[in-house]
């Protein structure tokens, strides 16, 4: 791990098969947080079909010497971003089924923008800076997914102009 | 010995995962696209899927561009774009 | 109730003075969603202290007979400005500590953007056309909060230029 | 009989949750601005209280504006800006 991550004891990032607890984590989240009065989750589900068919779920592979760094990487820039109390991110690989929990981003804040804002940002930089590749496993076959230019876009926008 | 990591659609259509390469073997100065254009020259698969354009490359487990040197003993990463979250 | 709001039955909309369980929420979000991948949660918490000094919590008045109404004319222009699967609104009323939860929006969508705005817009039109009133309790007496000028920006952040 | 509540801090501050007003002693044609103006009339505190650039008015559970026109028995609210959230 990088020496300047500047994340706090209170950050929690994992890359884990294991599905992982919400509720757990939000009271986690809520218990840190008397200072705070913005809580925002984003939790991503596998879809049970794409553009073309129903699906009977997803492996996610990963490059695991770097999933970790990236995921904290873009923690950290979203902490420097946004005046933010701690923040939970967890991104599952492996087998997953349809209608399971693929990613989680918990944030808090003193100001519910700032909590929208990061989480948001932070969904967008994973979508297209984290080493996850995705393969939909399907009746008819099994095929990578393709990366779409709408996710590079969308992180685009939190770049400053000058960039 | 330079280690090469391929992953996801890459490595798949490779059938490779992992190369170890000795740096004395490869251009001089290496970079990342010294490198890419060595694979390349492996043959016609190599070529179609080891293009800069088309894939993301890591050194050390860092997003690396075009002009990012590489030193013996590094770690690079080839991979498509990524699809997580 | 106004007989367009045009809601599911899957939707929920709820004024009370209990307090509500986020992961119970959540899980029935998460199961009314096999086709929708996005989930954003926000919940708003007491907070310890306001600019001047420490709290001991809040209480919050409401407009009995408008506030549901309020809610639901909130979440059917939600549902109107983009495509969302079920959407769950719930505000307290009533005498509150800190750290407790106040307020929960719950959305899922086929597209994390979509759940990422709507619920940011449901709760900055809540903070600004819900009929709710916040009072401060603290040592030094009791405080009725103002109504913040960058509330009513951030809900005009979301009005067509033209209006 | 009309009906018109008070919430908030406005409802503290003039002591009174909620009034009947019989419509017939009222300003004809009865809006939003006349029923304000009316209450106003009342005393300093009122005065000072139910200004229209201070307070919101819901007519029957809608928000309202200055030219919302009011019937007998609608049930009108007035109240300061919302701080909910």
């Amino acid at each position: 791990m990088s020496a300047n991550l500047n994340l706090h004891n209170e950050d929690r990032i994992s890359v884990q098969e294991a599905d992982f607890d919400v509720a757990f984590e939000y009271q986690r989240l809520q218990h840190l947080s008397a200072n705070n009065g913005a809580v925002v989750f984003f939790v991503g589900l596998v879809r049970d079909f794409n553009a073309n068919q129903l699906l009977n779920g997803l492996f996610l592979e990963h490059y695991p010497a770097m999933t970790q760094i990236a995921l904290a990487d873009i923690v950290r820039q979203a902490k420097e971003k946004w005046s933010l109390g701690s923040v939970t991110l967890i991104h599952r690989v492996g087998k997953l089924a349809v209608n399971e929990q693929i990613v989680m981003v918990g944030v808090t804040s003193q100001h519910r923008q700032a909590a929208f804002q990061s989480a948001e940002f932070m969904m967008d930089y994973l979508k297209v800076n984290a080493p996850f590749w995705k393969k939909e496993l399907s009746e008819s076959g099994d095929f990578w997914v393709e990366a779409k230019q709408t996710d590079q876009q969308a992180a685009n926008r939190w770049s400053p102009k000058t960039s | 010995m330079l280690k090469v990591l391929f992953f996801g659609q890459i490595r798949e259509r490779l059938a490779t995962d992992q190369l170890s390469l000795d740096i004395a073997q490869l251009p001089t100065p290496l970079t990342v696209k010294a490198l890419c254009e060595y694979l390349a020259s492996k043959g016609e698969q190599w070529r179609e899927l080891i293009t800069t354009h088309s894939c993301l490359i890591a050194v050390n487990q860092t997003m690396a561009n075009l002009d990012t040197p590489i030193n013996g003993h590094d770690e690079v990463a080839i991979f498509p774009p990524v699809t997580g979250g």
